[in-house]
C-alpha cells in the first residue's frame, strides 16, 4: 500500500472530507498561507478559499466557541488549536458549553465540531508548548477523545471525527507528523471507540498511546530478544475506552503496564488501571498494574532533561523486564 | 406563532399590542415563578427580568423567527417574545420531562433549537463566542440570517466579548450584539466595573457601529435592532447596541440588595417600560386590564399543565449526554 | 469546642490571617458589599477596605492572573472563583503560568497563592453551575490540591494554603458551608499532604472526599448496624496524595471503595486506585478496588435525577455491602 | 547594570551611546543565536526581534530597575536592555545549568526575578492577567513602581488583553502596557485581524490614554513610555502603547514567509532603528565600529562561557516543580 507521513494523511482527510461534504470547514490560527504551524492544513486554503479554511486571530477561546455556533447551526467545524497547550483558553467553551448543550438542552440539539490538538514534547518548545492534556477530556462527559499513533489510524480517526455528531477532542502528536505508514487513497473511517491489538504477544500487555506507542514497538523489538513477547493494545479513543481487548489481553499474559506521555498522577494511565481492576481481569493479575508516564513536572527546556521526563524506548523496555521478572 | 415572520416592516398597531401582551405575560410568568420558589417548588435559582421587558418585546420583533437567539441567564422575556410555548416552558422550570429540555436544564438552559432559538447560557458571556459560530455558518451557508446575541454589562468585560467582537468584525459576520445594561452586574455596579460613559463606546475597539438607546423603551431597542439587522444582513457586519434598563428584583433569589438603596429601586420602577408603552400604542385601561386577565389564566393553565406533567424517569437519566 | 460553620471556619481563617499579615488580601467577584456567593468573605470589605478584598469585575482570567502577579511579586493573594465551573476560564493562567513558573524559571520564583473553588451539586445549579473540576488539577505539576470535608479541617487547611509558597487550588462544598462542627478559636493548620482516618473499620477501607466523607460516615452507621465495619480515610489534600494511611488501611482490610462526587472516568478515584495497585497493598487485596462516583454526565436540573447523579449514602451502603459481601 | 537606576531625567549622551551598545548587543546576540540555531546547537525555536530593537532601548531607558518588567516571547531585546547579564543569558539559550533559569526554561522564559524581570512568556498576551497583579501588588504595597507590560499586536486580540486593559484602567493600576505592533502576527497581516487603523485606540474602550508611536524611533518610544510612567506613578492609571515596527526575520525558525513579499522586507530594512539612532545621536562611523567590536568580543565570550557550562544533571531534574 502506498506510504503517507501522519501529516499528510490527515491533510488527506481533510481535503478528500471537503471535497465531499461543504458542511464542513477549517479554522484557526494561521492554517491559511501559512499552512499550519505544523503544516498539517498546507494548501487546503488555496484550494477551498477562504471562508472554508479560515485563519483566524489569536483568540483560542472564540475559535472554539465559533465551532460550538457553527455545530449546532449544522456545520462540521474542525478547529485547530495550534498548540494543544491553548487548549486552556478554550476550556470554557468545551467544557461548559461544547460538551453540555446537548444534555441541558434535552438531546435537542448536536454539536458535531472536532477540535485538531497538536502536543507533546521532543522538539525543544520548553514549557509552555510540550504539554500533554488528554486526561482531562475523558472526564469530561459528552467530549469524545481520540488520539491516533499512525498515519493510517490517522486519517481513518479523523474522517470518523468529522462524521460523529458529538465533539471530538483529536490528539495528534508533534513527534509524530513525520512518521509514515500505509495509508489507503480512498476515503474510510476507523470507528471511534474500538481499541486495536497492534502487537501480538504473551508476557505481558502493554497499553500505549500515541507516540508510546511507537515506542512501545521498538522496546518490544529489543524484549523479543530476550525472550520477552509483550502484547500491545492502543486504545487510539480515550474516551469512549474500549477495555474489551486490553481484559482478554490480560487474561491471556496476567500482567499489565500502562505507558503515556503525559504526567502521571491522574493521567489516563489511573483510569486504564482503575477499568482493570474493576473487570475480570483482575483475577487474573499476577503482577500489580504498572503505569509508565511523564515525570509529574513540566517539559524542560533542555534537551536532556526534556528527554528524560517523558518515557523512552529503554525505560520501557526496562519497566517491562521488572514486571515479567517479576521483580515488583 | 413559533416559527411565523412575526414583523418585517414597522410595527403595526396589532403586533404592538401583542409585544404589550408579551411584555406582561414575562412580567405575570417571573411573579409567578417567584411564588412558586417561595412556595418550595422549585429548586435551584433563577433570574428575573422585571422591569427589563421592553427590551426583549424590541428586540424580538426587529427580526424573524428564521434568524437566530442566543439568550442570557435572564432570559424568560427573550424566550417568550421569540415564540416559546408558555406551558413547556413553565414545564422546563418546574423541571418536568415535557418541558423544552425534558427538565434537564431549567431556566438557565431553556432552549428550542427547532424555532432557532439557541439556548440561554449560564455562563456569562458564554454565548459571545459562539454568536460568531452562528454568524460564519451564516455567511459560509449565505442564508441571510442574523444572529442576536444578548448579554449584561458585566459580560461585557469578560474576555469572551473582546474575541467575539473582534471576529465579528474583521469577518462583518451578521451578529446583533445586544448588550442589556442593567447597570449591576450581581452586586457590582456599572460604574465600579467600567471606566466609559456607555459600553457602546467599545465598538471604537471594533471599527463597528455602537449605539446606546434607552432599553425601557420598546420603540427605540426595536428601532436600533432593525437597523443593526439590516447592516448585518447587506453584510455590513455586527453592531454593538446598549440598552440601558434596570432589573427590579435581586440578582437571584438570595441577594439581600445591600449593594444600591430603596431609593434608586423605587425611582426605576417608577419607570416602567410596561404602561410606557401600553401609553404609547394608545392602549386603554379596559384593554390593559383584558390583556391581564388573559395573561392571569395563560399562567393558572401554565401551571397547572406543568404540574400534570410527569417528572422525568430515572432510568432515562444518561440520555442526551452522547448523539 | 465551640462549633462553627464550615462558612464561618472560612470566614474566620481569612480574617484572623488578614489581621496578622498584610501580605495577604482577597479578590473575586461580588465578595465586598455581597459577601461572595456563599457568604464567605461577609463583612471582610467592611473590615480590610476595598485595597484588601477587591471587587473584580467578570474576568476570571485576569482574576486569577492577578493572583499570579500578586504572588510573584510578594503577595499571598486568595482569589474567589464564584462557582468552580468558572475556572475553565482560569485554566491557561492556572496551568500554563502559576503552575510552571517556578520550574520554569530555574526554581528561582514563588507563586505563593490559593484559589478558592465553591463546587459540587445538590442545589440545582444544574449543568453550569454544579461541577467538580479537582481531578484536573491532581493531573497539573506545580499545584496542590486541596479539598476539606469539615468545618475543623476548613480552617485549618486554609490557613495552611495560605501560608504555602505554592499555588493551592481549594476546592469547597456548597453543600458543606452550612455544616456545623468544632473549630479551635486560636489560629492553626493542617498539613498539606496528610490523609485522616476519620473513621476506624476492619472490613472495608472507605476513601471519601469532600462532601462524600459526610455521606460515607452516615452510610458507616447504617453498615455497623449490620455488622459492617468500614474505616473512612479522608485525603483532605488530593495532591501531593498521602497514601501511608490507605495502604495501612487496605492491608487490615483487603478491600477498597474510593467514593466522590466527580464523574468517574478520569477522575480522583482513578489516581487512588492506581496507587493502589502500585502499592505493597496490592498483595492485600482480597477484592477489587471500586470506585462509586457520579455518573459520566453533566448534572441535571430536575431535582431527582440530579440526586441520582451524584453518589448517595444508600449508594455508598449498597456498594460497601457487596464489597464486603463479595457479590463482585 | 542590574538593579542600578539607569536613567531618571532625560537621556544624557551616555546613556543615548549605552542604549545603542546594546541595540547592538541584542542584534549580534540574535544573529548569532541563528548561526548556532543552524548549527544544531540549539534544541528548540526561537523569535528573533532583529528589526525592532529601538522599542527595547527606548523603553527600559524610561523607567528604573526597581519596576518590573513582563516580557514576551520575543524579548531578547528587552531582557539585555533592562540588565540582562549576556553570559547568563547565553548559558540559558544553550540550556546549561548556569543559564538564568538552570537551563529549565529557554529563550521563551527567560526570567531574573532578582531584577525585577519577571520573565518572557510563551503564551501570547499571556503576561496580561499577569500585570494586573503586579500592578495591584504595587498598589497595596504603595511602593510607587511601575509594571512595564510588552506584548505583541496578535496578543491584542486575546480575550486577556481585555480583561487586563478594563482591571487596570478601573483600578488605576500603575501599568505601561506596550504593544509591539510589528505588522503581523505570525502570518497574519495587521489589517487581516483588525478593522482598526490602530490599536491605541482601543484605548477608548477603558476609558485610559492610547497613543501610537514610531517604534524604530528610540527617542519616540522612550517619550511615550515616560510619559506613560508618570500617569502611572501620579496614581493615573495605565497607558496604551502602540509602537509601530517590522521585525525582519520570519515569525521562528521554520517559516517560509509566504505572507509577504519581499519588498515590504526590504523597504523595512530602510529603515533599521541602529543606524537611525546613531546618527540622531551623532555616534560617528568609528564610534560605530567600536560598539560593534566590542558587541563581537562580548559575544564570543558569552559563547564560550555557555559553552564551557554544565549541563543540569538529570538527578536534580524534578528541582523547582514545588517550592
Ligand atoms: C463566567 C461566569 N462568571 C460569573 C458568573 C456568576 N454570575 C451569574 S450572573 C452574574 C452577573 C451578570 O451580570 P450581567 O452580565 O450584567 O447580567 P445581569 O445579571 O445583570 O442581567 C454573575 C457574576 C457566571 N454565571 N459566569
Ligand atoms: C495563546 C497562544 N496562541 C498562539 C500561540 C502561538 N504563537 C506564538 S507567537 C504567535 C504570534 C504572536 O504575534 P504577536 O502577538 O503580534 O507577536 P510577534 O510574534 O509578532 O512579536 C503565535 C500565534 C501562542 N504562543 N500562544
Ligand atoms: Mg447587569
Ligand atoms: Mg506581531
Amino acid at each position: 500500500m502506498r506510504e503517507l507521513t501522519y501529516k499528510d494523511a490527515l491533510h488527506e482527510a481533510l481535503d478528500q472530507i471537503m471535497a465531499e461534504d461543504d458542511r464542513v470547514f477549517l479554522l484557526g490560527e494561521d492554517i491559511g498561507v501559512y499552512g499550519g504551524a505544523f503544516g498539517v492544513t498546507g494548501d487546503l486554503q488555496e484550494k477551498y478559499g477562504k471562508d472554508r479554511v479560515v485563519d483566524t486571530p489569536i483568540s483560542e477561546a472564540a475559535i472554539t466557541g465559533a465551532c460550538v455556533g457553527a455545530a449546532l447551526t449544522g456545520m462540521h467545524p474542525v478547529g485547530e488549536i495550534m498548540f494543544s497547550d491553548f487548549v486552556t483558553l478554550s476550556m470554557e467553551q468545551l467544557v461548559l458549553q461544547a460538551s453540555r448543550i446537548r444534555f441541558m438542552f434535552g438531546g435537542k440539539a448536536t454539536v458535531p465540531m472536532v477540535l485538531r490538538l497538536p502536543g507533546g514534547s521532543g522538539t525543544g518548545a520548553s514549557g509552555q508548548h510540550s504539554g500533554s492534556y488528554e486526561s482531562w477530556f475523558i472526564h469530561v462527559p459528552g467530549l469524545k477523545v481520540v488520539m491516533p499513533s499512525t498515519p493510517y489510524d490517522a486519517k481513518g480517526l479523523l474522517l470518523a471525527a468529522i462524521e460523529d455528531p458529538n465533539p471530538v477532542m483529536f490528539f495528534e502528536h508533534k513527534l509524530l507528523y513525520r512518521t509514515k505508514g500505509p495509508v489507503p487513497e480512498e476515503m474510510y473511517t476507523i470507528p471511534i471507540g474500538k481499541s486495536q491489538v497492534v502487537r501480538e504477544g504473551k508476557d505481558l500487555t502493554i497499553i500505549a498511546t500515541s507516540v508510546m506507542v511507537m515506542r512501545s514497538l521498538e522496546a518490544a523489538q529489543k524484549l523479543a530478544e530476550e525472550g520477552i513477547e509483550v502484547e500491545i493494545i492502543d486504545p487510539r479513543t480515550l474516551n469512549p475506552l474500549d477495555m474489551e481487548p486490553i481484559i482478554a489481553s490480560i487474561i491471556k499474559t496476567g500482567k499489565a503496564l500502562v505507558v503515556h506521555e503525559a504526567v502521571k498522577t491522574g493521567g489516563f494511565g489511573a483510569e486504564v488501571a482503575g477499568r482493570i481492576v474493576e473487570s475480570e481481569a483482575f483475577a487474573y493479575l499476577d503482577a500489580p498494574i504498572r503505569r509508565l508516564a511523564g515525570l509529574d513536572m513540566p517539559i524542560p527546556y533542555n534537551r536532556n532533561l526534556e528527554y528524560h521526563a517523558v518515557p523512552q524506548v529503554e525505560n520501557i523496555v526496562e519497566e517491562s523486564r521488572k514486571i515479567v521478572q517479576g521483580v515488583y | 406563532m413559533e416559527k411565523e415572520k412575526l414583523l418585517e416592516g414597522e410595527l403595526t398597531p396589532k403586533d404592538a399590542k401583542h409585544l404589550l401582551y408579551l411584555m406582561v405575560l414575562t412580567r405575570a410568568f417571573e411573579e409567578n415563578a417567584e411564588e412558586m420558589y417561595a412556595l418550595g417548588k422549585v429548586h435551584g435559582t433563577m433570574h428575573l427580568s422585571i422591569g427589563q421587558e421592553a427590551i426583549a418585546a424590541g428586540a424580538s420583533s426587529a427580526i424573524t423567527r428564521d434568524d437566530y437567539l442566543l439568550n442570557t441567564h435572564r432570559g424568560h422575556g427573550h424566550f417568550l417574545a421569540w415564540g416559546g410555548d408558555l406551558n413547556r416552558m413553565m414545564a422546563e422550570f418546574l423541571g418536568k420531562e415535557n418541558g423544552y429540555c425534558r427538565g434537564r436544564g431549567g431556566s438557565m438552559h431553556i432552549a428550542d433549537i427547532e424555532s432557532n432559538n439557541l439556548g440561554a447560557n449560564g455562563i456569562v458571556g458564554g454565548n459571545l463566542p459562539i454568536a460568531v459560530g452562528v454568524g460564519l455558518s451564516i455567511k459560509i451557508r449565505k442564508t441571510n440570517q442574523v444572529v442576536l446575541t444578548l448579554f449584561g454589562d458585566g459580560a461585557a468585560n469578560e474576555g469572551a466579548f473582546h474575541e467575539s467582537l473582534n471576529m465579528a468584525s474583521i469577518w462583518n459576520l451578521p451578529i446583533i450584539y445586544l448588550c442589556e445594561n442593567n447597570l449591576y452586574a450581581m452586586s457590582t455596579p456599572f460604574d465600579q466595573a467600567f471606566k466609559i460613559e456607555e459600553i457602546s463606546q467599545r465598538a471604537v475597539a471594533y471599527g463597528i457601529k455602537g449605539v446606546t438607546v434607552d432599553g425601557n423603551d420598546v420603540f427605540a431597542v426595536h428601532q436600533a435592532v432593525r437597523e443593526a439587522a439590516e447592516r448585518a444582513r447587506y453584510g455590513n457586519g455586527p453592531t454593538l447596541i446598549e440598552a440601558i434598563t434596570y432589573r427590579w428584583r435581586g440578582h437571584s433569589k438570595s441577594d439581600r440588595q445591600a449593594y444600591r438603596t430603596r431609593e434608586e429601586v423605587k425611582e426605576w420602577m417608577e419607570k416602567d417600560p410596561i404602561p410606557r408603552f401600553a401609553k404609547k400604542i394608545g392602549v386603554s385601561d379596559k384593554e390593559m386590564e383584558e390583556i391581564q386577565e388573559r395573561v392571569k389564566i395563560d399562567i393558572q393553565k401554565a401551571v397547572e399543565f406543568a404540574e400534570n406533567s410527569p417528572e422525568p424517569d430515572v432510568s432515562t437519566i444518561l440520555e442526551g449526554v452522547y448523539a
